[in-house]
């Protein structure tokens, strides 16, 4: 029965709701490298993505326009971000600690504000799947990867576009700079405390971003902690892309891929307990890093507060 | 000189920077008071004073990293405001900091842009950045690659790197903090070559030292600061050694110890074509062979990051071998953990002691057991006996003269010399057959060098078998019995003490032999 | 001088009410969010105080939630003093616990004496090797314990799940149709002794006999010496001779043991038995995270720790009674306690500045005395703050 | 250090003295008023297990006022040790049911009821009252109305495929789904049931995913259980792929794509347990709430047109499993 995994329908499958489900991941995660690239490391992810979750979903729900949505997530995840900022930077709160202050605070919010502005579970129509002439009528290469909402493309367009921003700009120097070296980047007269403000506050918005690919393109609903533990693997992806975007996207990649899979293995009726099934991602995560040895080292600053002469 | 003169690097000059009547506290200590400072262009401003007189302090005050509780910086007589490196820079003024500020995962190009505005935009421009670098590194004959990370660049590359940013920012008045501290005599030399062109173009230099006689030879003026006061600014020509090492210390330095001979009948160490790998996997050792004898200091005299390091840890069991043997006291000891070597008596002051010799979170106490803390009378059965600890420390304490408030004290509220006094009180008091020192001065003010230099010496006469890694030429010139020479991971040539003159190791050293 | 002394009492006291100052902030934001549900606040907080000390009842419940928290929060005080970050709270705690309920299911006719500390030990072990294993792959293979703990704990839950559903299996549920993922109840004579008549059980006095075992574990062993060396400084521990590896594992190792005892106590002394509805938290009750809180609210001290968890517990069982008593959603709990984390936490930079100011001060009062002798000889100024 | 631990301590003594002088003062319930409170494990608008029961709780207090009917609620109990401390502080303030609606709650109840013996208690879902006389237990047979579901299910589908999404296998959800298989195969031999246990009760993201593995191994109707499936319900709906909804009604989700549903009412059974608490017995019965007492009903989603042979074949699977022709679990 194991044969049947390896037939064309499941292994398309396997790839398309791979990339799909790597979406939220990929937001997070790539607002989690850029503040932790600034030194920051921002446990509240979660938090978060509920909070944009809620927020995307209620504006859309009630507005009709998912743009407006949209904005809403971005917007009230920068806020997240912004206080998250404050507390880390201007208060040099043990980072770890308070962001599990600032998940718990989502969770509870969002699951509040549900209750009190919705009060039941609600529906809306999300961000279809767009069809590209051409490319999504390839057979197995356009459903695999031409047959997904706009928030998908978004999702990998970003990688991208933070691998530029990093690489190739002067923020992404200062950035990097002070993730590795807050006194050098001080001396030359770069703002620490801006540098982490902006990373900080951009990966909020991100996480709020990937709270809305849930609520209103992948899910289209709101829940109580929809998320279930999806910010903290996003944060757990980009140990494991040791920082850098495309690593971070493939680590992301590949647990939803194994993700896809066992879902697959229980679907195909292939005798394995389901709870083993449930299992694999986590052990192949582990797997994959003792064999692909570990060589980068993380940001030397991260975590640490930076307060000039000291 | 004229207002309008202009520096090569295109930027107006500094005629004079005054720092009037500056007060700064830090907590536990009084850094500044009343400290009256000029620079003027043209000129090498030297600033001498031990650790702690406030050097380092005046100067990130100067740069903007800290703020002055009183008093007034004026610059070409107009009073500026300092409040952040920004406002410095603008101002033309850049500092070579002891501790170098470079991000070590960025490449040079990276470290100079940093901060400046890009001429596209948001972009970078590192390939202007680049070009901009080689037309300073041509003016000023600091050759260095634009490309390159900093982790793979040599001290004395990163050293050129610091300059040019602040050549780049268009820095007229350059604080040198130290920075021979880390440089070879000849990279010391090509260093002043610099700086001259750097004078005779109209920079105004601050040199930050306590090497009496490169303030000497390179300076105009000499400033001495004690326990955070202004002792006096002199002219350099006229002044002598000890003239500046009295107004420094307080008192008269100095005073040479006698060499008495010793028994050196007994190989204690022995290396036989040892070969071994750096970090990065390159060769850093290469069939070295060396003995070290009972009663001797055999110094161990090259340029920074030639297999000193590497040898050291070979030898203490940090660091595998990859051919040859080691033999200790007659017993093949190659492959043993330093934990095994250590109970055969073997000691080792490490070169980084902040990083390598202690742990800063700790109390002196636990510092002091820290090679021996799970032995006997330290610990039995697993639990530490504190009263004997405590007992152990009193008496190092008192016996090495180690500064602190008590013994239960932090390890980081320590001055570095008392760092350094409470390595050596460790490894010295095991009273080890063999003692690797390496760099045990680096960093050290006159005082505590003498000091260190005294120890070691007793060391000799007790009939320890030292190995002395040291690229300061007079330490090893001072102290060694013999001397050898490692180059490029090979010994060169060991020679004798009285054979030995800075002319033939400075050769050696550059890895010419004749 | 004696003023001197005074003022510093003062300010020591005000650094150790800074935890209190710093809840009370938040409760006061939570106020807000109480009168915005339409609930009385004053009645809402009343509640929650005598939910959490009201009776002997309510401090009984604050003790027992305490009590696991104060287990793991010990274990984290270890691994934090040996820098290794242990997020696996959850997995160890419940790794621990099915070993321990699988000892006692498979002997049931032991006596209770000997099968509680039996079960005890092998709750220990479990939660050992649970995080011995992310221990092992950072000293060994570089792997991050933050994701390997987290992967862990997730691993752990699905464990749990297909032993509790499976060969662990209440015989009763078993032969049903809806086959309730539980074990039997194990014996009674295996309960954990109560202290008072209340749920209070002996599990308490172990956290708290155990605080003063790692206290002396940390700085009074070679052991803790050691996990404390290797923490604050590899390199210099490494020069030293100390195996660095191997005290990352003990370091990981010892902190899963502490938060796999935590799971056997937790069985023993109030479940009796285990049972999952897929999560780790039906039966942690997010301890595993918890702890982590609890211990840095004690500053990772093992005696700090103790008032620490007693607080948080209070606050948890407290805030279930708030929902309770004016009816707003338990959401409102969640974030409560979210922004209470977030307050203490920050309040942390007063309790520094406080003491960098005593110490700038007391240079200001040496400059009378020092300034104006002849200058020392003394070789040592204060270089940390200097150069 | 020392000093803080001291204080610390210093200040939690007084803060329980304080505590200890506020409190105390509880209100005795008027006895005309009667008051139950419910533990639940979700929230109680998860459109399943936990607002069924707040639906009937909400529909006993329409029908008999709010002035003689009360109740008060702990939601997102997950936490076993926390909802044992919420019934023991309900029991202490004299409530007249305490309802533990969640099949984790039984070893808490079974010590906490024999303290109380003039309270009531309720357990769902299970029919194990412990023996004890001031314990109810109710359970809902979930397997009937799937089994019903089964049967349209296998008479819709085309592919002959039909796709499960379940939290873990057991309980309330196992039930479910083992007599949806059953009405499947019993109506339509060759067809294939595949589940997807995945594991959680709050992943919607996965429990989408699995909705999308289904859709992709050529499943053409989906059911599911529990509260994340709100998830899997938006990927029927994207796919055209009909539903079936179990524990509350889901229509209002997806009013296109939902066939029917099996909705809980638990009025039915409570308002039994009600009166016999009114009648002075205060346990020891067990109750289940079947498509025969009306506790069960399959609610047709009258937005969608269900052919009349598929609505027959309901009603006849209904009517055997009534009257004890069908065995929903064979």
């Amino acid at each position: 029965m194991i044969g049947n995994l390896f037939t064309e329908a499941v292994l398309v499958g396997i790839l398309a709701s791979g990339i799909r489900l790597a979406t939220p991941y990929l937001y997070a995660a790539i607002g989690e490298t850029f503040s932790q690239r600034s030194g920051v490391l921002n446990l509240g992810v979660e938090g978060q993505m509920l909070i944009g979750a809620f927020a995307a979903f209620f504006v859309s729900f009630t507005t009709g326009s998912l743009w407006l949505g949209l904005l809403a997530a971005i917007i009230s995840g920068l806020l997240m971000g912004l206080a998250m900022a404050f507390v880390s930077i201007n208060l040099q709160a043990e980072q770890g600690i308070s962001g599990i202050g600032f998940y718990l605070f989502g969770l509870g919010l969002s699951d509040l504000l549900f209750q009190k502005m919705l009060g039941t579970v609600e529906t809306v129509s999300g961000f279809r799947p767009i069809y590209i002439p051409y490319l999504s009528d390839i057979p197995i290469i356009g459903d695999i990867f031409f047959n997904q909402n706009i928030l998908v493309y978004g999702a990998y367009l970003l990688v991208v576009a933070a691998w530029f921003v990093l690489n190739k700009t002067t923020i992404g120097l200062k950035i990097k700079a002070v993730g590795e070296s807050p006194e050098a980047a001080d001396s030359l007269g770069v703002s620490v405390a801006r540098v982490r403000y902006f990373t900080v506050i951009l990966g909020g918005g991100l996480s709020g971003l990937a709270g809305a690919s849930l609520s209103i393109a992948l899910l289209n609903v709101f829940q109580q902690n929809m998320t279930s533990g999806l910010g903290f693997i996003a944060v757990a992806l980009v140990y494991f892309g040791g920082w850098r975007p495309f690593a971070v996207m493939g680590g992301a990649l590949l647990f939803s891929m194994v993700n896809s899979l066992q879902l697959w293995v229980q679907v195909l009726n292939i005798p394995i307990p389901s709870d083993f099934a449930v299992m694999m991602p986590y052990v192949l995560t582990i797997i994959a890093l003792v064999i692909t040895v570990q060589r980068v080292r993380p940001p030397s600053a991260l975590t640490k507060p930076f307060e000039r002469g000291h | 000189m004229t207002e309008t003169q202009l520096l090569p690097s295109g930027k107006p000059i500094i005629s004079q920077l005054e720092m009037l009547n500056i007060t700064k506290r830090f907590p536990g200590v009084i850094a500044n008071y009343k400290v009256n400072f000029d620079v003027r262009s043209g000129e090498v401003h030297a600033l001498l004073g031990e650790n702690g007189a406030g050097k380092s302090t005046l100067m990130k005050i100067l740069y903007g990293l800290y703020q002055p509780e009183e008093g007034q910086i004026k610059l070409d007589g107009k009073e500026v405001s300092i409040h952040s490196p920004v406002d410095s820079i603008d101002l033309g003024i850049g500092m070579i900091h002891q501790h170098f500020m470079l991000v070590e995962s960025l490449t040079v190009a990276e470290n100079v842009a940093l901060g400046l505005p890009s001429s596209r935009g948001f972009l970078t421009d590192l390939d202007k950045v680049s070009e901009r670098i080689l037309e300073l590194a041509e003016i000023y004959g600091l050759q260095v690659d634009p490309e390159a990370y900093i982790w793979q660049l040599a001290v004395g590359q990163q050293q050129r790197v610091e300059i040019i940013k602040a050549l780049y920012r268009g820095a007229a008045l350059l604080i040198l903090d130290e920075p021979t501290a880390v440089l070879t005599p000849q990279e010391v030399d090509e260093f002043f070559i610099t700086m001259r062109q750097m004078i005779d173009d109209g920079h105004a230099l601050i040199f930050i030292s306590h090497k009496l006689h490169e303030v000497i030879e390179i300076s105009h003026r000499v400033s001495v600061l004690r326990d955070g006061q202004m002792i006096g600014t002199i002219p350099t020509k006229g002044a002598t050694k000890s003239k500046l090492a009295e107004m420094m210390v307080g008192r008269e330095v100095g005073i040479k110890k006698d060499r008495f001979e010793t028994d050196t009948s007994e190989k204690r160490l022995v290396l036989e074509n040892v070969s071994a790998l750096s970090n990065r996997g390159t060769p850093a050792l290469t069939n070295v062979t060396l003995d070290v004898r009972s009663g001797e200091i055999l110094g161990i005299a090259g340029v920074s990051g030639n297999g000193q390091r590497e040898l050291a840890e070979v030898i203490t069991g940090l660091r595998p071998v990859t051919g040859g043997k080691i033999i200790l006291e007659g017993e093949d000891v190659t492959g043993l953990t330093p934990k095994q070597l250590m109970n055969r008596s073997l000691s080792y002051i490490p070169e980084e002691r902040m990083k390598d010799g202690m742990i800063k979170e700790f109390t002196v106490a636990e510092n002091l057991i820290l090679r021996e803390h799970d032995l006997e009378p330290f610990s039995k059965n697993g639990l530490l006996n504190l009263k004997t600890i405590s007992a152990h420390s009193e008496k190092l304490i008192t016996s090495y003269n180690v500064k602190t408030p008590s013994q239960e004290t932090m390890a980081k509220n320590l001055s570095g010399g008392n760092i350094q006094k409470l390595v050596l009180a460790r490894e010295i008091s095991r009273k080890p057959h063999t003692l690797i020192a390496a760099q045990p001065t680096r960093g050290l003010d006159i005082g505590a060098t003498e000091y260190v230099h005294l120890r070691l010496l007793e060391q000799r006469e007790e009939g320890t078998a030292t190995l002395l890694i040291s690229e300061d030429l007079d330490e090893i010139l001072a102290l060694s019995d013999r001397i050898a020479v490692l180059f490029e991971g090979e010994v060169m040539g060991v020679l004798h003490q009285s054979e030995a003159t800075p002319e033939k190791l400075g050769l050696l050293m550059a890895g010419v032999v004749e | 001088m004696n003023r001197k002394r005074q003022s510093e009492v003062v300010s020591k006291l005000m650094d150790a009410l800074l935890p209190v100052f710093a809840v009370l902030a938040a409760l006061a934001i939570g106020a807000v969010m109480l009168i915005i549900l339409g609930a009385n606040p004053i009645e809402a907080f009343g509640a929650l105080l005598e939910g959490a000390f009201g009776s002997a009842n309510a401090l009984a419940d604050t003790v027992v939630k305490a009590t696991p928290l104060l287990l793991i929060g010990l274990g984290i005080c270890i691994s934090f003093r040996g820098n290794v970050i242990n997020i696996g709270g959850e997995g160890q705690m419940i790794i621990g616990a099915l070993m321990a309920t699988a000892l006692g299911l498979a002997f049931p006719e032991w006596p209770g004496l000997l099968m509680i500390t039996l079960a005890m030990v092998v709750g220990f072990l479990g939660g050992a090797v649970w995080g011995g294993i992310p221990g092992a792959l950072k000293a060994y293979f570089g792997v991050n314990e933050i994701l390997s703990t987290i992967m862990m704990n997730a691993i752990a839950v699905q464990l749990m799940n297909f032993l509790l559903a499976g060969p662990m299996i209440d015989p009763v549920q078993a032969g049903k149709a809806s086959k309730i993922p539980q074990t039997a109840r194990l014996s009674n004579a295996f309960d954990l002794p109560r202290l008072i008549p209340t749920r209070l059980h002996l599990g308490a006095l172990i956290a708290v006999i155990l605080a003063v075992v790692v206290y002396i574990l940390l700085w009074r062993t070679t052991l803790g010496y050691r996990i404390r060396a290797v923490g604050q400084n590899q390199d210099a521990s490494r020069y030293a001779g100390i195996d660095v590896k191997r005290q990352v594992v003990l370091a990981l190792l010892l902190s899963g043991a502490f938060a796999g005892l935590a799971g056997a106590i937790q069985v023993f002394g109030v479940n009796h038995r285990m049972i999952t509805d897929g999560s780790a938290t039906g039966f942690t009750g997010s301890a595993g995270f918890n702890g982590i809180v609890a211990a840095l609210f004690g500053q990772l001290h093992p005696l700090g720790t103790i008032p620490a968890s007693f607080l948080f517990g209070a606050l948890l069982v407290g805030a279930n009674k708030l929902q309770r008593v004016v009816q707003v959603p338990s959401a409102v709990i969640t974030a409560l306690n979210g922004l209470v984390v977030i307050f203490v936490v920050s309040s942390e930079i007063w309790r520094r500045r406080r003491e960098t100011k005593r110490r700038t001060e007391a240079t200001f009062e040496m400059e009378i005395e020092e300034l104006h002798p002849p200058p020392a000889q003394d070789l040592t100024a204060n270089e940390e703050g200097v150069s | 250090m020392k000093h803080l631990g001291k204080i610390l301590i210093l200040l939690t003594v007084a803060v329980m003295l304080l505590a200890g002088c506020g409190g105390g003062e509880e209100e005795v319930a008027a006895p005309e008023v009667f008051r139950v409170a419910v533990v639940m494990p979700s929230a109680i608008n998860d459109l399943a297990f936990s607002q069924s029961m707040y639906d009937a709780l909400s529909a006993i207090q329409a029908e008999r006022g709010a002035d003689k009917f009360e109740f008060v609620y702990s939601e997102s109990m997950f936490v076993v040790d926390d909802a044992a401390a919420a019934i023991r502080d309900y029991a202490s303030q004299g409530y007249n049911l305490i309802i533990a609606h969640g099949s984790q709650y039984g070893s808490s109840l079974q010590e906490i009821a024999p303290e109380f013996p003039e309270t009531s208690f309720a357990w769902g879902t299970t029919v194990d009252t412990f023996g004890l006389d001031n314990v109810f237990a109710y359970e809902a047979r979930a397997e009937e109305g799937g089994y019903v579901m089964g049967v349209m299910a296998a008479m819709l589908s085309e592919s002959g495929i039909v796709g499960v999404v379940g939290p873990i296998e057991t309980g309330d959800a196992k039930l479910y789904v083992d007599g949806f298989t059953a009405g499947v195969t019993a109506t339509k031999g060759e067809a294939q049931v595949n589940a997807n246990w995945i594991g959680s009760f709050s992943d919607v993201a996965l429990a989408s995913e699995a909705a999308q593995t289904h859709i992709g191994a050529g499943a053409d109707i989906l059911t599911g259980t529990a509260q994340m499936v709100v998830g899997a319900i938006g990927v029927a709906e994207e796919n055209g792929v009909l539903w079936f909804g179990t524990q509350s009604s889901q229509t209002s989700l997806a009013p296109s794509i939902v066939v029917a549903n099996q909705v809980y009412r638990w009025e039915v059974v409570l308002k039994e347990m009600i009166s016999l608490i009114e009648g002075q017995t205060y346990g020891g019965q067990s109750f289940l709430i079947t498509l025969e007492n009306g506790g069960l009903e399959v609610e047709f989603n009258s937005a969608y047109a269900l052919p009349d042979e598929v609505k027959t074949a309901a009603q006849a699977a209904i009517d055997g499993i009534v009257d004890g022709s069908i065995d929903p679990l064979p």
